[in-house]
């Protein structure tokens, strides 16, 4: 019943499987038809669906995120992708101001459900306009969900429940996680994962590791040369960023008494930021360190190989992070 | 112009302008009583625009703009017991008292909002064209904008994927000079609005938006152009708002002479009433039952707004997100 | 030395003193000129300095901040009074990809000195769409500094340091404290304060609190409340939020022992959560109590006067979480 | 022909498009080689564009591009040891190799990047040239983009504001017809990219990029008209791209036949060696000379560019925001 897939397959196939249940769910972007998507992810949907429903777009993101947002106000569920999320900046008042608002706005009439996808943070050497993260900006405003996938079969269930959710749904990808093969995806088209809900990837004792998107596997490496030197950890991938799951973590925090926060952004303000406040409110008497955070460095990203090595979290940091948090040296 | 209104028409016609000036007339009374407050954007003086298009539209046809729009939800059908009380902040307002004068909208008839960002409204009524050929319900989206609007370049690039994709929507612009304190020679370069869509092969013209009958000639030809598969049309009305921009702008930009001249001669409503008067030798008396209507329609309306509740504390949580998912 | 004034014409005249001072600052943005400022803070400087230096722009922010940023690239300062900074959403891919990143993207040579200003967060009763508050979001990003000054002689001292420095600063003003008079203004043309450093406004010994902007005021009022209750409230005033001044808070808190921060934007991921974690991480041992976020509503801004009144945070709830931090009931 | 270019103009002209090219070439091997990363957007084919404008430009005068920018760097005089060295992420890169290829910039050329946003450059662009205004140095700015970007809103918001404001600058559309995979018909709505400028009164024309001497002669005409305070003006230049879009682009939306078509009947190189051939009377020695020191600099790019050090990691921290503040 699970089967092996990139995420990259995965996620074509939530987004196909959509679109066979519910034929006003439509796909619309750059690049998304004859191109088959800039990084391959709409691979065969126009073949399948066809120009009404695989869209490529004019390179003016404010303006077809706002059609975006005016076709779900009609009755139809876009799947918005940005080429990549650093574009979005250019749509910011419409997924904001127009998609995340407006609900509330309209006392609950003006639902907007639509996805706004594609792949977020750093690629590789693609400097530093190419290369933010915007998970902690996104996760930041309510009216939105906001997801961000580690594996293939989360990525497609999750994908698949962003797409049947009647809100906003910003969807984080990651370039470097498109060609990484899972053998955990559903093949069932019905198989969706509740939005919100963390996973614990790895059990352990001494320590939590909370991260998301790439960076879990950089989690679990680490947790694996932890391992070798006796400490054990609980890695948490997040999964979803609003709402987030505090729940997960405060029990994990509750045996381990430690946290280490990874993430590839920017440290102010960032996910790991709300993580040290929402433990300080709900786990204070359980820490027997300081929150750690690993964060991307708070400089824009350089090109150079060695300076954008030395710029996001690496399997050392986060090793080091845990040894200090467990006062292991 | 007999093709254009019937009597009967004609008079509702009349009715919906006069309603929406005394709305807004009475809106200004109760921002001043600081029963309204915020930014709150009158429409006296435009009343023929919006009245002029919807008496040319279908039912299936959705209509958009931006934070002047108390004239557009009522003469598309809204209750103005529920505009006046969303104007007061109560529950009994289309949004629950939530939106406030620029963000009302309702889904039953066809009206997306009410949108405060300006030139935000424009993509969002190109997407609304683009679900209309999508569904193939053999609607329009009519998409409003004033012209201080029309240099976002959102439009632009609205423009561009509605040529393209041959979009049924018709673009309107309600020049009325004046954006804020900014008026349109200091902040619009180039010969005209309605040309500037040449550029992306959509075709445009402009009418006076002080005369109902050349607004709905204009629009009914721009709404057949749209219907019948064409592509995008634009209209560009020449208009004017008494008014300040909003009810804290007290418009020292522009003379009073500029606003009594246009009062005086271009009233859309005096036009009109005198146009029905002569040719559709309509009664004087008719024309007086119409206005008594209207005025109770309004106090009625302003007494509801007064007295609707404000919305219960637990409505700050309600609404941030819709909590059921779609099963087709 | 010290002049009465409020914030409106504080900081009027610390553009004007420095349009004196220095040639190629111009001020540049919506009815900035012919209407005097829609909300007046450029009151005469239209009159003052020609339609040369006072420049009234169409209504499209994405263009004209691009504009300044290329006008700062040019040799020049520009001045960009966005009328809220809401609207500088449409202009946030300008701000952020090509105000704030040059200048490491060119290895040192492209210097960017521009300063965003305008009302930010919630005036009174303009719904959701005009009411978010930005300072978390800017503060996230490397590449800019942020100032969001509460008194008028800060507003007045700080946009003039903003206006001298080589980098793209971000000066939050608030729509509600322009019209409040302060006696702290000063009238040496040549005073300017250090950017990057808070002030404490009140001293106290039992719990700290911090806010920026118009929250000050509201803390202020609430250590008034708490000392008749007998608790000494220390009350920081942050003034900048990139680059943060961690350190006055951790001094704070070494004698305080409690914090509780103020915040009128929305909690997850906000400049609480920041402090949350650097005092977590700064600080871990001298706090006996959590860190207490007092902030807006995790919701858009409702327009109705009961919903705005609870959306926002207000003194009662300053006063309850500085009790609950102290154990005090 | 002969009142644009003198014999030594039209060999200074050849060398440098040969320059490019030749750059191109190598750095598409250094990308193979692994010793240039991510996105890498080469100029071949289009090397007239740049030439011919730059032959007309003064000192002064201030050039902006998007990420397709090697050629505009090359020729406007920046050292091609120092834009290698960049490609290859090093610290004697324009950029101390903190940019890349996309984001790079030298001050003394008056070259101002190197954007990797599409349409981004177009506002910045647009202010250099109110900074020209404003400091009152009779320069001009000179902004590129491609036809994909002239789809950008921001674009029309700076037209409008150029125009408005009579600021000297020259748009300039590099009309290679496809952005990334998008042909020029399946992205943009109208008849062509120079007209939509009439919207705003700004004059456009179009001529063939593939031609130097055409590109000069229009390039001419449209500095003259900014120059002279007359305001934007806008050219469209209809050219190719021989390679894909970047390096990591096949390139399958189009067929080998219609790249072939182009290189063998129209390329700039070797067009105006044509004309200098027969026309100038040139020598093949002189030419000859031409290729072997072009083909030296570029040795010696690429040497440098191989061994110059990659930054120190210190370099990480650096250049964030600069320290220094302003007392004139
Ligand atoms: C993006 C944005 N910038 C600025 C504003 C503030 N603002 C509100 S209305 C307005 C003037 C709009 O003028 P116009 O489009 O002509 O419409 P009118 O008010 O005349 O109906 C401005 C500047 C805004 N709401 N949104
Ligand atoms: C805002 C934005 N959207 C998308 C991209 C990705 N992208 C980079 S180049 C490009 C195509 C641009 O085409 P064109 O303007 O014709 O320039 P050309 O590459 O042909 O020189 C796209 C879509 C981007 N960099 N920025
Ligand atoms: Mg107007
Ligand atoms: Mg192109």
């Amino acid at each position: 019943m699970f089967k092996s897939l990139t995420v990259r397959e995965a996620l074509r196939d939530a987004m196909a499987e959509e679109m066979v249940r519910d034929e006003t769910v439509f796909l619309l972007g750059e690049e998304v038809g004859e191109y088959n998507g800039a990084y391959k992810v709409s691979q065969g949907l126009l073949d399948t669906f066809g120009a009404r429903r695989v869209v490529d777009t004019p390179i003016t993101e404010h303006g077809f995120a706002g059609l975006g947002v005016g076709a779900a106000f009609g009755g139809l569920r876009p799947i918005v992708e940005f080429m990549t999320f650093n574009f979005s900046m250019q749509a910011m008042d419409q997924i904001i101001n127009s998609a995340a608002k407006t609900l509330y706005m309209s006392g609950g009439q003006m639902g907007c459900p639509i996805v706004f996808r594609g792949p977020n943070g750093a690629a590789s050497r693609v400097g530093a306009q190419h290369s933010q993260c915007y998970a902690s900006w996104y996760a930041h405003c309510p009216g939105l969900k906001v997801i961000s996938p580690y594996s293939a079969g989360d990525a497609k269930a999750l994908l698949k429940a962003a797409i049947r959710d009647m809100n906003p749904v910003i969807f984080l990808e990651n370039e470097l996680l498109y060609g990484q093969t899972f053998n955990d995806v559903s093949q069932d088209p019905d198989y969706v994962l509740p939005i919100g809900k963390a996973l614990v990837r790895r059990e352990g004792k001494d320590v939590t590791l909370t991260a998301f998107s790439l960076m879990v596997g950089k989690a679990l490496e680490a947790a694996d040369r932890l391992a070798e030197e006796g400490i054990e950890a609980e890695v948490i991938d997040l999964r979803t960023l609003r709402p987030f799951d505090v729940e997960t973590i405060v029990v994990s925090v509750m045996k381990t008494n430690r946290v280490v926060s990874i993430e590839e952004s920017w440290p102010f303000a960032g996910i790991g930021s709300e993580i040290a406040a929402l433990l300080m409110e709900h786990a204070f008497d359980y820490l027997d360190a300081p929150v750690m955070r690993v964060t991307g460095a708070d400089v824009p990203m350089p090109y150079a190989a060695n300076l954008e090595h030395l710029a996001l979290p690496q399997v050392e940091s986060i090793v080091e992070a845990a040894k200090a948090v467990c006062y292991h040296s | 112009m007999p093709k254009l209104l019937s009597e009967k028409e004609a008079l509702k016609a009349y009715r919906d302008m006069l309603l929406i000036r005394r709305f807004e007339e009475r809106s200004s009374q109760l921002y001043g009583m600081g029963l309204i407050a915020g930014f709150c954007h009158l429409y006296n003086g435009q009343e023929a625009i919006v009245v002029g298009i919807q008496a040319v539209l279908n039912p299936v046809d959705t209509v958009i703009t931006a934070y002047r729009d108390h004239g557009h939800m009522l003469a598309c059908g809204m209750d103005p017991k529920g505009v006046m009380a969303e104007l007061t902040g109560r529950i009994d307002g289309y949004s629950k008292g939530k939106g406030g004068s620029m963000h009302m909208f309702s889904r039953e008839k066809n009206f997306f909002g009410g949108h405060g960002i300006v030139g935000a409204q424009v993509p969002i009524g190109t997407g609304l064209a683009f679900a209309h050929k999508y569904k193939e319900d053999r609607g329009v989206s009519v998409t409003f904008m004033g012209e201080g609007a029309t240099n976002q370049g959102q439009v632009y690039e609205s423009y561009n994927m509605a040529s393209l994709w041959k979009l049924p929507i018709v673009y309107i612009i309600e020049n009325n000079h004046y954006g804020m304190g900014t008026s349109q020679e200091r902040s619009s370069a180039g010969p005209n609005y309605y040309g500037r869509g040449q550029g992306w092969n959509i075709p445009g013209e402009q009418a006076d938006g002080m005369v109902l009958q050349d607004v709905m000639e204009a629009a009914k030809k721009a709404l057949d152009h749209a219907r019948s598969g064409k592509g995008p049309y634009i209209l560009e009305f020449d208009t004017y708002r008494y008014r300040g921009h909003s009810m804290s702008d007290p418009a020292k930009y522009r003379s009073k002479e500029e606003v009594e001249e246009v009062r005086r001669h271009r009233d859309p409503i005096d036009q009109f009433k005198a146009y029905i008067l002569k040719t559709l030798k309509v009664k004087e008396d008719q024309i007086k039952t119409i206005e008594e209507g209207v005025k109770a329609i309004i106090l009625e309306a302003v007494e509801f707004a007064k007295n609707s509740p404000e919305p219960d504390p637990s409505e700050l949580y309600t609404d941030v997100l819709k909590e059921v998912t779609s099963h087709v």
